[in-house]
């Protein structure tokens, strides 16, 4: 069935992409799923220097959902193109590579050495990490300093730019205008929610960093709703995450109006969860005569 | 450490609880049919897994305390709201279970003395080893520590696995009145020490290794979201032979690790 | 054990306190829990005039949690003072009534009228609610509109008045500074996340209000990061809310600097889930040689 | 509908299921036997319920089939997660229920000619209310009507306690092929219904029974969240006797309604 597309001119065998942090750098789950069957692949956050993150415990199980404070450990930008990036490029899924930082500077400066390696077709500008004390969330609250990063990063790439929102937002409209007129080419809607866990018996948060940022289907309701609302507020194609674990769950994010969807928390859960529904999805549009799954994104609008 | 880290291929498979018993105060053994045959599992190497239906959300990782054909033995405390579902499955139940995973206890070839030192719940992969080595008629010794004699469970079964085995118990309610370090110190210089239990046990048995010139591995404990190497969570810090820090993921490059490259936090 | 405590000039017999919306106007609930135990029971939220509220389907389950699109569904002032309150009145926990509005005007007609009425002991301002058009969630995510809205009201009452925050800003310190400083004497934390559920085999929303407020359990990590972030920014009580299921979840919120607490949605799922809660608050503090429960309160600050 | 509402007493219990059978394509039998004795229930009260563990967060109303002593019978169709999830439990799990919730049938004193008229899995109220009226040798019919013969469960069980019974099916695989609407047209003016089905049959049922000037009850259902009117999800539209509209709850001044008093969505 028709679930290939063209999103923000880079054409992708189906929709489903495996969401930045939850993947490595593509590797690790060769073994255990069949990762040449996905759409993209979104790389964990790049920095300018290797960063080894927050101290432990970074991880946190809550109620249908996890808070992770990792902190954008990665290798760095030039170990990312040494080591990283060529297993990536020799695989079929597309390779779109998440960039983070705590500067505008930064962000450029990973931006530019990543124009200069083969094998990339896209970047993900994370401008929305709850978990780094400068940068991070700042440039992904305040629609200002969104137009100011995502402006200076277009000057120096080529490449398409898929600006990933933060719903720790009062209004999450003028959030992604404000990506969008600054020249992004789709939105990647929505990062984790800022949460804590406590552990009662030690009365200290379980969470070395405090706060952590929340995801698995806890937060798919609020995802959903951002991608709803959005929709209708931009013209860039919207790529929605949030929560989901099954096929149902991606429907649901393309009838909102997402064009693509990225799994996360759920390979945690099931390693092959993206490889199952991109199954579901092709299976689901046989049963409903669907001939291009494209065609039920914004059904819900209707 | 610092070779590349190879994909793990691991297996995802439904099992079917068996039995489900307590041993000990908290301490339970259970034991799976799982739906193929396990793959070869080295010991150190450990389980992910989850009940197939309740309100847990991620898995967790139990080293394999026994695996035969379809038969899988797991043996774990209840320390919190996942190891408290684990206990409440019932015979009939599934779990999904992800394994074998991580980097498991390297056996030092002869003429090395392996020494197996285990603190409480650090038992299983230790258990399983010195299955290993017993029926490889292998030289050992074990050291096998816990809070109280009810805690102190299997010793029987170690007892016939390893004529050289010492327990120690905290208030002396069996074996030695000792903590676990006093086993130490009279080994030989070819001991090799395979330890697995609290961190600070952990930590005092490789300073003590560390101190007496003896070989030492260690297999750390961390939160664990994938199990795979791929949400960078499960991170401890390492030192690598120029003495300069790092990070590696308990989950591919441990749990096992060398206790030199090892930076254990401040107790 | 110390479970009693006063809470901005309310004496409470314990911390423990039925949110808004969960428990109607109190009188049902009688027959399934002992509502004599609880600390106070808040009303459904009420309005100048009788409110139908929203078209149905108005519920939906999402994972660990639900969404509610009532719209403000209640009997109006007049009723409330007439038929509702004389039966509130004469139960042993305190009564603190729900206000909401459309506008400035409308608050305060309600405070207006409300001050007339004998047996209240404390009104909670609902500037949160994210389930009708106009009013609610605006007036809860600009500072300027909350200092406006809660300096008129103050105007015209004479009891305290506790603020109930909207979770749907992006920074819910200035939010609550400025419920703060327009006189607030308490801040209720959280109301509802803005979520959305799909109905995948009609393509439809299940909603017929297309979004709801997202609860329970889901909503918690969110919760207990904005009372933890919070605790610091002000000086006036907390009551934490969102997602408590259990004494420890109570617990957790007390620790994060929660004076007192609300449960709301658990109640749907174990009527007498509140008085589970006082009674294992008191245990704890028995298991913990905790003298005066209040004494946990922030600990997670150490 | 406008009197005070009395607060309800419901009883939250847990009960252990005893058998889980298909009855027919997607419907299931449950079986249960309660933790105590179960209270007074009427035909049209309902069940509130969840699995014990399991991932089904608010529980789901189901009208009270039959109930006995500790057994409670509930009969069920699958169409979503929550009823997918009572469709899976096994013999020996947990359910924890609530009850007896909402305002049952009020059964018409004679001269009033009951007449049931259940369609699909509204049958329960009316299975029970049909064992009562059989019981009080009180004569009544029955209309019970389903989307094809397969879906026509327990009509056996009904032959037997109403002679009178009259079977439909949309496709007519069983019983007359007809609406279930066609049974009301020979109906002496005594009779009064008592309705339980889909919402677009009780409309017509409804309509049908208002312009014959024939006495009518419904049974609405709504989504809900608390099953005790406090959270004011489950709302159907009403009129009262002066065709104003309002609002009541289905959880506690229904599911049972007086048809004149339901507003009807537009179809
Ligand atoms: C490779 C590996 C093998 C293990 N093998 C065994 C085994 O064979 N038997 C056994 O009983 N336990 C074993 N553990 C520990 C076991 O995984 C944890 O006890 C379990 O995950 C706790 O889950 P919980 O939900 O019950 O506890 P939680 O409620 O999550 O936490 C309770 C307490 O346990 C601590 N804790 C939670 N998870 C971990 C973790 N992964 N590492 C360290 N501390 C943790 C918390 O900080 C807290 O103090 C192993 C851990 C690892 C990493
Ligand atoms: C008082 C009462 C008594 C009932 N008795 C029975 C019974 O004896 N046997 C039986 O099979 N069913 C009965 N129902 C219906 C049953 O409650 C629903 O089918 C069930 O709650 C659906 O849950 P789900 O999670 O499987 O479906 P969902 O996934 O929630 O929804 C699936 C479909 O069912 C619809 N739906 C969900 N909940 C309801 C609801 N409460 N009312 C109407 N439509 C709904 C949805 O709109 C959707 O189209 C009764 C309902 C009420 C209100
Ligand atoms: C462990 C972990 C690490 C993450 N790291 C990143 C990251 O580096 N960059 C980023 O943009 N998002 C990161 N995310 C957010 C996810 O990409 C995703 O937006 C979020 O988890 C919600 O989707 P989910 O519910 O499917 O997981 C991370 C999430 C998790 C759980
Ligand atoms: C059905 C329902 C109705 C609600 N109505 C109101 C309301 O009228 N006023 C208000 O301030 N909050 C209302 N709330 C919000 C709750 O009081 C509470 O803030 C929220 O549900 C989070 O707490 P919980 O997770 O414990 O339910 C409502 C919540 C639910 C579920
Ligand atoms: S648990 Fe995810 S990297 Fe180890
Ligand atoms: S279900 Fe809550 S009022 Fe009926």
């Amino acid at each position: 069935m028709g679930l290939a597309l063209e999103l923000a001119g880079i054409p992708l065998a189906n929709p489903v992409m495996l969401a930045s942090g939850t993947c490595g750098y593509g590797q690790e789950l060769a073994g255990v799923m069949a990762v040449e069957t996905l759409g993209a692949i979104v790389t964990k956050a790049i920095t300018a220097s290797p960063r080894f993150g927050n101290p432990t415990p970074r991880l946190a199980e809550t109620p249908a959902g996890m808070l992770n404070a990792i902190g954008l450990a990665n290798v760095g930008v030039e170990a990312f193109i040494a080591d990283k990036l060529p297993y990536l490029r020799d695989l079929a899924p597309r390779v779109i590579v998440n960039i983070a930082g705590s500067r505008i500077e930064e962000y450029v400066a990973v931006a530019e050495r990543l124009e200069t390696a083969t094998g990339i077709d896209a970047y993900e500008l994370n401008i929305s990490c709850p978990n780094v004390a400068h940068g991070g969330i700042a440039f992904g609250a305040d629609p200002a300093a969104i137009a100011a990063v995502v402006g200076a990063v277009k000057r120096v790439i080529t490449r398409p730019l898929i600006v990933k929102m933060s719903p720790n937002v009062t209004d999450i409209v003028s959030t992604s205008r404000a990506a969008e007129d600054a020249g992004a080419d789709a939105l990647a809607l929505i990062n984790t929610l800022i949460g804590m866990a406590v552990d009662v018996s030690r009365r200290r948060p379980v969470l070395a960093n405090l706060t952590g940022g929340l995801s698995g289907p806890a937060i798919r309701p609020v995802g959903l709703a951002m991608v709803y609302k959005v929709f209708t507020a931009v013209r860039i194609p919207i790529i929605g995450l949030g929560g989901i674990m099954e096929t149902e769950d991606a429907l649901a994010y393309l009838m909102c109006g997402a064009r693509a969807v990225q799994i996360g928390t759920a390979t945690f859960i099931n390693p092959d969860a993206a490889v199952r529904i991109i199954t579901g999805l092709a299976a689901w549009c046989d049963d409903q005569g669907v001939d291009d799954l494209q065609d039920i994104v914004g059904a819900c609008h209707l | 450490m610092t070779e590349p880290c190879q994909p793990p291929s691991a297996q995802q498979m439904m099992a079917t609880v068996v039995a489900n018993q307590a041993c000990g105060p908290g301490i339970h053994l259970l034991e799976l049919t799982c739906a193929a045959a396990l793959p070869a599992i080295a010991p150190g190497q450990f389980a992910f897994l989850r009940p197939r239906h309740g309100d847990i959300f991620l898995r967790r990782p139990l080293g394999v305390h026994e695996a035969e054909g379809t038969r899988l033995r797991l043996l774990f405390d209840v320390v919190g709201r996942g190891t408290a579902a684990l206990a409440a499955v019932q015979p009939g139940q599934e779990l999904d279970l992800l394994l074998p995973l991580g980097h498991p206890f390297e056996i030092p070839p002869p003429p090395a003395l392996p020494v197996l030192v285990a603190g409480g719940l650090g038992l299983p992969p230790l258990h399983f080893l010195a299955r290993q080595l017993h029926a490889a008629q292998r030289p050992f010794r074990m050291l096998y520590g816990a809070r109280t004699a009810a805690r102190l469970v299997l010793a029987d079964d170690l007892a016939a696995l390893c004529p050289q085995l010492r327990l120690f118990t905290d208030d002396g309610s069996a074996g030695e009145h000792a903590q676990i370090t006093a086993g130490l110190a009279d080994l030989p210089p070819q001991a090799h020490l395979l330890v697995c239990g609290p961190t600070p046990m952990m930590r005092a048995v490789a300073s003590a290794a560390a101190q007496a010139g003896l070989a030492c591995q260690v297999s750390l404990e961390e939160r664990m979201a994938c199990g795979l190497g791929v949400c960078m969570g499960c991170v401890c810090r390492t030192r690598n032979a120029d003495g300069q820090e790092g990070r590696a993921r308990v989950c591919v490059e441990g749990p096992v690790f060398p206790a030199q490259e090892v930076l254990w936090d401040s107790p």
